[in-house]
Parts: C-alpha cells; structure tokens; sequence
C-alpha cells in the first residue's frame, strides 16, 4: 500500500486531501466532520476581520458537468468570532488549516496573527478575493503585491504560510514566485477561474453580485496547467486545486507537480464520503504504477525530472 | 440550470400569506424544498406547498424584505427555480399527529394530503396567532383530517401555543408519528413531550441557505447541513444539539440566539 | 423576424455568427464551405510571416463535455502563400475576415498590409499567442503592448481592426481599453484559457506540446465574464467568443454587451450546419423575446442600459 | 478521453510492414482509423486493420520517421488511441473488385473479409514493389477471395503496376463495386477506368491529420475534410477535385505536389 502521508514544508498531512476553503468551512462541526471523513487536513473559510453576510442569494449557479459558478462575496463571521470554530475542529483531532483574506499586507498580518493564537497547524492567504470591488482586479494579481503580503505574515506567524495563487494572470508561475521569495512555505493553486452567467429569460446576470468564480470540473485544465509552471518554477511544495474529484484527477495534479491537493466542488457530488474515496483510490492507483508514495510520485510527468 | 417560470396562480390564504402556483415538472414529495429566486429581489429556500403533478407551489409568510415583497406578486411574474431539494417525510405511519405553526403548515399540507390519501388518518394541531392566520386550516379539512387549533390571541381554539393542543393530543391518543414545523422552540417542546411518550417525530427545520447543494456551510447545524440531510430530521437527532431550538447562523456565519432573530 | 444583420464598425455582416480562427481556416474552400452554411462571415487562421508546420501531434484532447484543449501551435502556410486562399473563399461571396500573429508591432503591421491586399473585409489580431515560448506570457497581456500593435496596424490598412483579447488576464477589459486607444474598430473577446491534461498512464502531458488552450463549453462562462466586462469599459464593439454551441449561448452573450459572435469548438459537433441553426435559433428566440434586431438587444442584461 | 491500451500481439506481415493488435472494445467498422499515439513520438491517422471483437489492430508501413520506429515496437508496449473515427465502406455490394497499392490492403482487408463473410464474391487486385510486400495476401485468400498480383520488379505475377491488373479485371468481369486505397494516382487510374463502365468506385483517401475532429482544417480535400467526410469517398467526388491525384497539404496547410512528398 502506497503511503499517502505527505509533509508540506514542516507541516505533515495524513494523506494529501484537503477540503477547500468556502467548503463546509464555516462552522467547527462541519470541519471536524469532514476530517472524520477522511480528510487529510482542512482549511477554514477565509476569514476577514469584520463579519461579512456576503452577497445577496443567488450565490450560486450549477452547470450539467457539475462545475459551479459562485459569487458568496466572502461571508464570515470575523476574527473576533471565528476561532472558537476553530476550536471545535480542535478538539475532535482535526488538522485545522487557517484562512484569510484582507485588502492589504497589514491586514493580512493582523488577520494572521490572531487566526494562528487560534491553534491553526498552517496559514493559507487567500489572495484572489476582490481588491476593489467593481474593478475586476484582484490583491494577488501583482507579484510585488504578493511577496508583500506573504512576508508580512511570515514575519508574524511561526506556521507554514501558504499563498493561494489566482488563475486570473498572464503568468501565475511569477506570482507563485513572488510568494516564494517571501517566504511562503508552498502555494496552493487554483482559486476560482473568473465567470459570468446570464439568464436569457430575465435579461440578467444569474449571480446577484454579477461577476463569479468558477469551480469544478471545468477548470481542471486551467489547475493543471498552473501546477505545471508553478512546479517548474519554484523550489517550495505546490498543492493542486482545481476540479478534482476523482482520484485519477488527483493523480494528474501529483503527476503535474502538487504534493497535496484542495478539494471543493467535489463535496456536492456525495459530500465529504469523497475524501474516502479519494484517497483509497489515490493509494490503489499509486499501487499499479508502482509507486509507494505520494511524495516518489510529485512531478512524474516533467520530463527533466521523471 | 435554473428553470424561469410565469407564476399561473395566486392565492391569498391568510392575511400575511400567499401562494404561488407555477409550472414545474418532474417528481417532487412533500418536505422538499426549492430555491425560488424573485428577480431582483433575493433568492429563496421555500417549501413546496404542492408537491404533485406538474403545477408546483409555494405559500409565502411574509417575514423580512423580500417575504413580504412577494406578497405582491402577480399572476404572470416571472421566478427562477431550482431544486427540489432535500430529504422528505416518511409517510409509512398509520395514525400520524401533523404539528404546523405560522408557516410550517406550508410544509405540512402536502405531506399529510398524500399520507391521507393512502390511509393514514391524519390528526393536525395548527397554530397562529389569531384566527384568519390558520393556514391550509380548510385544506386540512378537506383531505379528512380532524383540526385542533390553537392562537395566540385566543380568537379561535385553545388561547396560546399550540403545543398545549399537541400535548394533549398525545396524551390521549396513540400516534404512530407526529410531523412538525415552525419556530423551532415549538418544535423542541413537541420533540420533548412525544419522545416522553415514545412517538418519534420528524421536524422540518429552517436554516439560512445559500448554495443548497451541501457545499457552503451557511445552514450547518451540527454536524449536519440543512439543505442535504434536511431539511427533515428525526427528533432524537436534533435533541442533542446544543443549537437546536436555541441558536441559528446569521448569513455571515455567525451564531445567532433565536430571540434576537 | 427579428433582423439578423450588425454592423461591427464599417463592417456589416448578414448575421452575428462568424466562423473562429483556427477552425476550417487554412483552406479558401473550407472557408468557402462555412460561408455557405450560413455564417455571417468567415475568419481565416492566424497567419504569420513564415510557414509554420505547428507542433506535433497529439495536438488535440477531448473533454466529456465537448471542451477541447489544443496546442495546434499556430500552423498557418504563411504570408506569402495564404493570399490565394482568401480569394477562392472571396470568389464565392464569403466575407472574409483575416487573423495574423506576430512578435512585435513591426510584424502584425507588416503581415497586416499583405493580408489587406487580399480583400479581407476586417483583420483580427490574434494577440494571444506565445510570445516568448516556454515563459508563459502572451503578447497580448500587457495593455501598452496591445495598443502599439494596434495602433501600427491601424496606421497601414483601411479596413476595420478587430483585437483578440486574452483571458489569461487580471484584467482583460484593460486590454481591450488598450486596443480601443490603439485605434481598434472591435475587440473580440476570448481567445483559449491556458490548460494542460496528463496522461496519467503515461506520466506525461497529453499534448506533444504540454501547454495548451481550452475551448468550448467550459470556457462559455470565462468568455461571458470578459464581454460583460469589456463592455462596460469601452465604446467599441465587442465580439463575443467562446462555447458557443446554441441559440441559448448566443444570447447569453448578446445580453452581455456582444454585437457578432465567433464559433468554433462547435463545429466537431455537427460541422458548419451549426450555423444554420444558430442563426435560425438566435432569430426565433428573439422574437419571443420582442427584439426587432440583433442590436436592439446588445448589452441588455447591463442594468445601467437594460 | 484516450484510451492507453498495451500491444498484446506483433506480427511482421512484410519486411516493411508490421500488424498491432491490442485490447479496444466497442464497435468499429472496415473503412474506419483510429488515432494512434506512440509516446514520445507522434499521434498518426491509421486504418484499423481488425475491426472486429474487442481486439482491434492497425498495419503500419515503415513511411516516415514515426512509422519505421513503431516497426520495432514490441509487445507490452503501451499505446494511446482516439476514434474510430471516419466513415466505413458499404458492404452491400454483392461482387466487389478490391484494388490495393502499399499499406491500402490494410483497410481493404476488414472490409473485403466482412464482405466475404456476407456472402460478397471477392476479387482482390493487389499490389506491391516485390513479392514479399504483398501485404495480406494469404488473409485475402484465406477468406476466399480470389487475388491476381502485381509487382513493380516483377517477382511475381504481373510485373508493373496493380492498375493493369484491375483494368483487365474490369473488362473481363462484372463488378458492382470497386474498393480501393494506394497512392492517389492509382486510386485515380482505377476510377477512371471503373467509372468508364459504369462500375462505381469507393477510395480510401489519407491526408495530414491533426485533430481527427472536424475542425483544425489539416485534412481538407475540397470542400471535404477527410477525417469526418472521409476517409471512404465515392469516386465521382473526387474526380472533379483539381487536388485529388496530384496535390495535398503539408502540416502547414500549404498545397504540395504528390511528386514533392
Ligand atoms: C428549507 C426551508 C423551507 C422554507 N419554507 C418556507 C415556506 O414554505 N414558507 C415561508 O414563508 N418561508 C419558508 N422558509 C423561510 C424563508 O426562506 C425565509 O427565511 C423567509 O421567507 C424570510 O425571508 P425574507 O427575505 O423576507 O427575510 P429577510 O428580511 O431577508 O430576513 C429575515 C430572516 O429571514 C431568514 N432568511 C433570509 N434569507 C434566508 C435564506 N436564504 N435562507 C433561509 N432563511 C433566510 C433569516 O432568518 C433572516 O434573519 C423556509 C426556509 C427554509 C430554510
Ligand atoms: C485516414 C488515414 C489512414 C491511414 N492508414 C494507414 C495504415 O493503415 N497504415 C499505414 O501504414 N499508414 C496509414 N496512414 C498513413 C500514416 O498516418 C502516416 O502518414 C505514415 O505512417 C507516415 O507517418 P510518419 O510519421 O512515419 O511519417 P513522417 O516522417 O512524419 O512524414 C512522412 C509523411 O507521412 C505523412 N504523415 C505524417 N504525419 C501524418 C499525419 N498526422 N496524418 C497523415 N499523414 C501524416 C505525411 O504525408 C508526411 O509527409 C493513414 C493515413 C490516414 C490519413
Ligand atoms: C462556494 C465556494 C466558496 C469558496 N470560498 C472560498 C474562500 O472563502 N476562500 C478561498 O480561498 N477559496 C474559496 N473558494 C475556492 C475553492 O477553495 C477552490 O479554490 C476552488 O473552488 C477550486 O476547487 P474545486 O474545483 O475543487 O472547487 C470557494 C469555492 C466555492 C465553490
Ligand atoms: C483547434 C483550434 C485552433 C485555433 N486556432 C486559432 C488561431 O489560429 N487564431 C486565433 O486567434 N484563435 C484560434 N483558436 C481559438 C478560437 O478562435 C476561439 O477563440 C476559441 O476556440 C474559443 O471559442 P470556442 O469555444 O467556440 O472554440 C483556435 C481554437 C481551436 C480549438
Ligand atoms: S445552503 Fe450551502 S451547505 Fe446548505
Ligand atoms: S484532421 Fe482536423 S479537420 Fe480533419
């Protein structure tokens, strides 16, 4: 039986399959239920430092392949509120990955701060949330942005940091880079691919808030594709987000270069059991390959390194 | 993959409740929901009031913001629908007590219609705050089921809560199930005095939804989430939980006491 | 009926729907052929200075959904033999819109006066090619590059210049600002998402090329984004492209700001019948709606101008 | 969406000429060819040689760089494939005069041998540079056909091209079809001759593929793409095409002479 467990910079995972954040990410129980799915870790909601309702419903739109299109508009229940989420994760076993988001590096550092007194085993900085609202750019789409933000949060927290990279650029190797140089101990890629949907009968966008992030099986691709050139382009460990939800789509993101990997849209399909499922199916076909671990097989398919 | 629909029917059923009929096939049963989306406005967990044939519908209290803006709504307008979603009533018993407050008998109705339809004799207690409030209160009538009713103002039935009504029902009958929706305090009080009795009871519960396809957390409660593993729950599933009939999540998350809704 | 005819710019087209570069595109008579099926108008493959043999295959994988990832690698036979093949689309009544690549302003302006001469009625840039092989970066991310190659264009031929926009971008409406300074008649909007796909048997890309562009009906909400965006941001036409397979997509993007629409990926389906049925479709739809035209429903799902 | 599948059989059919066989369920028909991937070398176009059961094959002709590796490729190797793709023969023909060049046996044979199962009387015209690259020779008789040869040095039967033997063939006989895939001037040849008598003439036609798909344009031919319109095309479309028999495109899509390949 191939070995699942994976060490991601000082942080060690009982095998590579995270549930995303914004996935049953709100409250504790949920947290801990995923991990007792099976989870190797799980990631909070991004948390901000005021509690936020989000935008107005609908949130949400569904696709036949089972992609979805989401505009929650960041809703939390702020710093002040949400470590006792955290806590309750806690307390059940869970290895607790903390989230945050925030409009600049200060915030950020304040945000990490408090979120890592709450016990988090590892930080991830979301950095594709909207910057300014209405002008379709994102904090994390400059890398001078980036290595900013990391290295002020790396200067407060002596836990991992991990920078999640945007899809939304001409070039996310350079942005991974830029967490790199400031001291992240991995990035995470995808967020959300930018989207849009309209209803034709009602001559309006389907998403409340207008513009969306697309998830699932659509953007597969897109994941792949960033966790390739990220892989070739920085020395720290990569985790792969992005449409996965069976383990032959894990497998592709290992081949491609992740060491763990981010599971969201997938928890629709049959809920949480999928982390079961993942990671049987992940050690079943490492097996045949002839792999006996995760870690042996990252970057397989780069052909400097194969 | 929503559905856009022309509402085809309006029906005033109380004074601070409407129906809405709509064209919407395929199989829905009673205790599922859908998200109904009022453009422009927001988008909507709603019961259906009408689970069979192709014309489906919603009975609207009106609440907050929107709840009370659809009130309005006419015949013609236009709604986007998505779902049904969630699990149903089990409507295997025999000799069921259907518990309904405020909107809950939206629910409730349809589930008892079919279960009547089948056999099962059906006793409801309804609850309101006055009178003209008692929703689906002929509707109950009609498919053979005995009433009790109960309202706050004392101007029809038992003055006060209905669970007053449900206790003594349970007393002095035997029932093989009860079914209950509305406030969730309610609730809790039914679920306590009939598993004293040993009668299993199945609530319909409510929380904040976004997504509805078990994947944003908005309508966690324990460690279940509404829209999947609900929005129907065996009693002895929610009497542990420490939110149950104490607690909600507002739409940031956070947790909320149900007086200060 | 509602009328099918827009003009983009001087450019009038009998119907919205216009043949993608890259698509039936290196033939006159497969051109000549799409045109006869009823498309408004036929855009050729993106030609560039030299013959070019492509990559080698594979070059084409296929999704479940119909999405395709391609890295066909620009095959084109070059400036100085293509000529000849707009003619024999021309000399049967196809309005023939070409598409040239380049490295640099000198180039597409270049490139750009030879194609004209050919009877062209409009030129597409294609400013989303590979720049720099290997670094990941397009010609067409940086808005001041986009409006120098436009405006270099713009300075040597007659007819109206159409810019590609990109989507691998933070922020693509900035692009098509950038192109509608340049001179720009339109901008079309999207070329292929970034992508990759492995072989997870083989522990390698599936691509012979590894990185390669996702079309079809993954990307329709990616495409939707960008117009909805670009539509708001500029005065100029934006021409809608990207997964579009039905009368119903069509629309969608027409209410988000599109006058004319590119289809390609839609052609495995059912070949260039696609576009008969598009237009028919698209006529039909509008009618119930209450449109009299096409233009009458531009942009109609924006609330400032609904 | 390709499936990678292990060589499970080799078989040298001709010094130049070597058969695959591997695992690739679901139907498939004579006149069909799959994409063939040899990674880390390139993706080709090839007839599939066995159409039916779950395993297939494809005969390939040491041609180019790809196709004289693969020669060397043994059992177990892995290969990946798309398809099939293309349209098929019709085999409703009752006497059918088959006239293969080169590696043309190798989509001729499935078809002649479905055909011959049917009950089709089968005459086989084929072609090669010497006796031993007669590709299926015994496989056309094994399954009852009748085979007249010819060889450009001579070696056996007729020495020359297959042309002569299918034009003697057709004035000496009644055929109510012609099936045949080689070089595009023999295919020409032997379409001109048939079609002269009335006999109609169906060739098996190759061009530069990419996509296999319909899209990419490599493979035009006309206003045909042979991928999706082909690679099977009634003579009569061919013969007014001014590229059939004396152009096709390179990978750049430029117009190239036969005599330049
Ligand atoms: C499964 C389910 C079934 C329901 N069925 C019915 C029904 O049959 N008839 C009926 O009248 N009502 C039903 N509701 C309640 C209904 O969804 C709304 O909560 C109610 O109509 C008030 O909405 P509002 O926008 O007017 O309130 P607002 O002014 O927006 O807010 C008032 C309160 O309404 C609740 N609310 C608002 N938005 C949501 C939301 N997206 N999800 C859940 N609660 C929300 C919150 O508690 C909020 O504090 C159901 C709720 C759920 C979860
Ligand atoms: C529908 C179809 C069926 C075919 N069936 C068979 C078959 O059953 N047996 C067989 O031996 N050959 C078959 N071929 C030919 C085969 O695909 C190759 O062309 C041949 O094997 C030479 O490939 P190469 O890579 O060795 O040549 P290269 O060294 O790459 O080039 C030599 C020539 O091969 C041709 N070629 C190369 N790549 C391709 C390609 N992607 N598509 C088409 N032609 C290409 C070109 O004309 C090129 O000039 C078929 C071709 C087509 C289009
Ligand atoms: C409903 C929803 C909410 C999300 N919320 C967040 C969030 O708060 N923070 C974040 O970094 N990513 C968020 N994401 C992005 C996911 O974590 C993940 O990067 C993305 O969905 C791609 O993975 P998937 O295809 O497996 O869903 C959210 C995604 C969805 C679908
Ligand atoms: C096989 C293929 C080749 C393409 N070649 C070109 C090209 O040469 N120039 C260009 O501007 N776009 C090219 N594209 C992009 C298309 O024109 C179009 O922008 C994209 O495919 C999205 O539209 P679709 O989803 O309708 O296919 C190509 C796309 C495909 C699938
Ligand atoms: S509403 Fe999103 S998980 Fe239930
Ligand atoms: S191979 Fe691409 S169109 Fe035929």
């Amino acid at each position: 039986m191939a070995d699942l467990a994976v060490r991601v910079g000082t942080l060690a995972l009982r095998n590579p399959f995270l549930l995303a954040s914004g996935i049953w990410g709100e409250s504790g129980e949920s947290l801990a239920g995923a991990w007792a799915a099976g989870a190797g870790g799980v990631i909070t909601k991004s948390i901000g430092s005021e509690p936020r309702k989000g935008y107005p419903n609908p949130t949400i739109e569904t696709y036949p392949d089972g992609s979805l299109l989401n505009a929650m508009g960041l809703p939390n229940p702020g710093i002040d509120e949400y470590p006792r989420e955290v806590e309750v994760a806690r307390a059940r076993g869970a290895t607790v990955i903390g989230s945050v988001f925030g409009a600049d590096a200060a915030e950020f550092a304040r945000l990490a701060t408090r979120l890592a007194a709450s016990g988090i085993a590892a930080l991830e900085l979301n950095l594709s949330c909207p910057h300014a609202e209405g002008y379709g750019t994102e904090v994390g789409s400059d890398p001078a942005d980036v290595e900013e933000i990391v290295r002020a949060v790396v200067r407060e927290v002596r836990i991992p940091v991990i920078a999640k990279i945007t899809p939304n650029s001409p070039d996310p190797a350079a942005l991974a880079a830029a967490a790199e140089r400031g001291g992240a101990a991995a990035v995470s890629a995808i967020n959300t691919v930018r989207g849009l949907a309209i209803d034709t009968s009602l001559r309006r966008p389907v998403l409340a808030h207008g513009m969306g992030g697309l998830s699932g099986p659509a953007i597969k691709p897109v994941g792949l594709a960033c966790v390739w050139q990220i892989y070739d382009r920085v020395a720290i460990p990569v985790i792969g987000v992005g449409g996965i939800a069976t383990a032959e789509d894990a497998l592709e993101y290992v081949f491609a270069g992740a060491r763990a990997l981010e599971v969201g849209t997938a928890v629709t399909q049959s809920g949480v059991a999928v982390f079961g499922r993942l990671a049987e199916g992940l050690s079943r076909r490492l097996d045949e390959l002839g792999y006996s671990s995760v870690a042996a097989a990252v970057g397989a398919a780069h052909p400097a390194r194969a | 993959m929503r559905t856009v629909v022309r509402v085809t029917e309006r029906v005033v059923e109380t004074p601070s409740t409407v129906t809405l009929r709509f064209p919407y096939p395929g199989p829905a049963a009673p205790g599922q929901f859908v998200m109904i989306w009022f453009p422009g406005d927001d988008e909507l967990p709603m019961s259906l009031s009408y689970t069979e044939g192709a014309s489906k519908g919603v009975t609207i209290k009106a609440m907050g913001t929107t709840s009370r803006n659809v009130q309005e709504l006419a015949v013609g307008a236009t709604v986007g629908l998505r779902g049904p979603y969630g699990n149903r009533f089990d409507l295997s018993a025999r000799r069921v007590l259907v518990v309904g407050g405020g909107s809950g008998a939206a629910v409730l109705a349809p589930a008892a219609e079919r279960a009547a339809a089948q056999g099962t004799r059906v006793t409801v207690a309804l609850g309101a705050t006055q009178s003209a409030e008692l929703l689906f209160r002929h509707r109950f009538e009609e498919m053979g089921a005995r009433v009790e009713v109960a309202t706050d103002d004392g101007s029809e039935g038992t003055k006060g809560f209905v669970t007053s009504v449900a206790e003594r029902l349970l007393t002095a009958e035997r029932f093989d199930a009860v079914w209950t929706c509305g406030p969730e305090i309610m609730m809790q009080k039914v679920a306590v005095a009939a598993g004293a009795l040993g009668v299993p009871v199945f609530c319909s519960v409510e929380r904040h939804m976004k997504c509805a396809l078990g994947l944003c957390d908005a309508c966690a409660l324990g460690p279940y989430h509404v829209c999947v593993d609900g929005p129907v729950f065996p009693a002895e599933r929610l009497l542990p939980l420490a939110e149950f009939g104490r607690s909600h999540r507002d739409p940031s998350g956070r947790r909320v006491p149900f007086g200060a809704r």
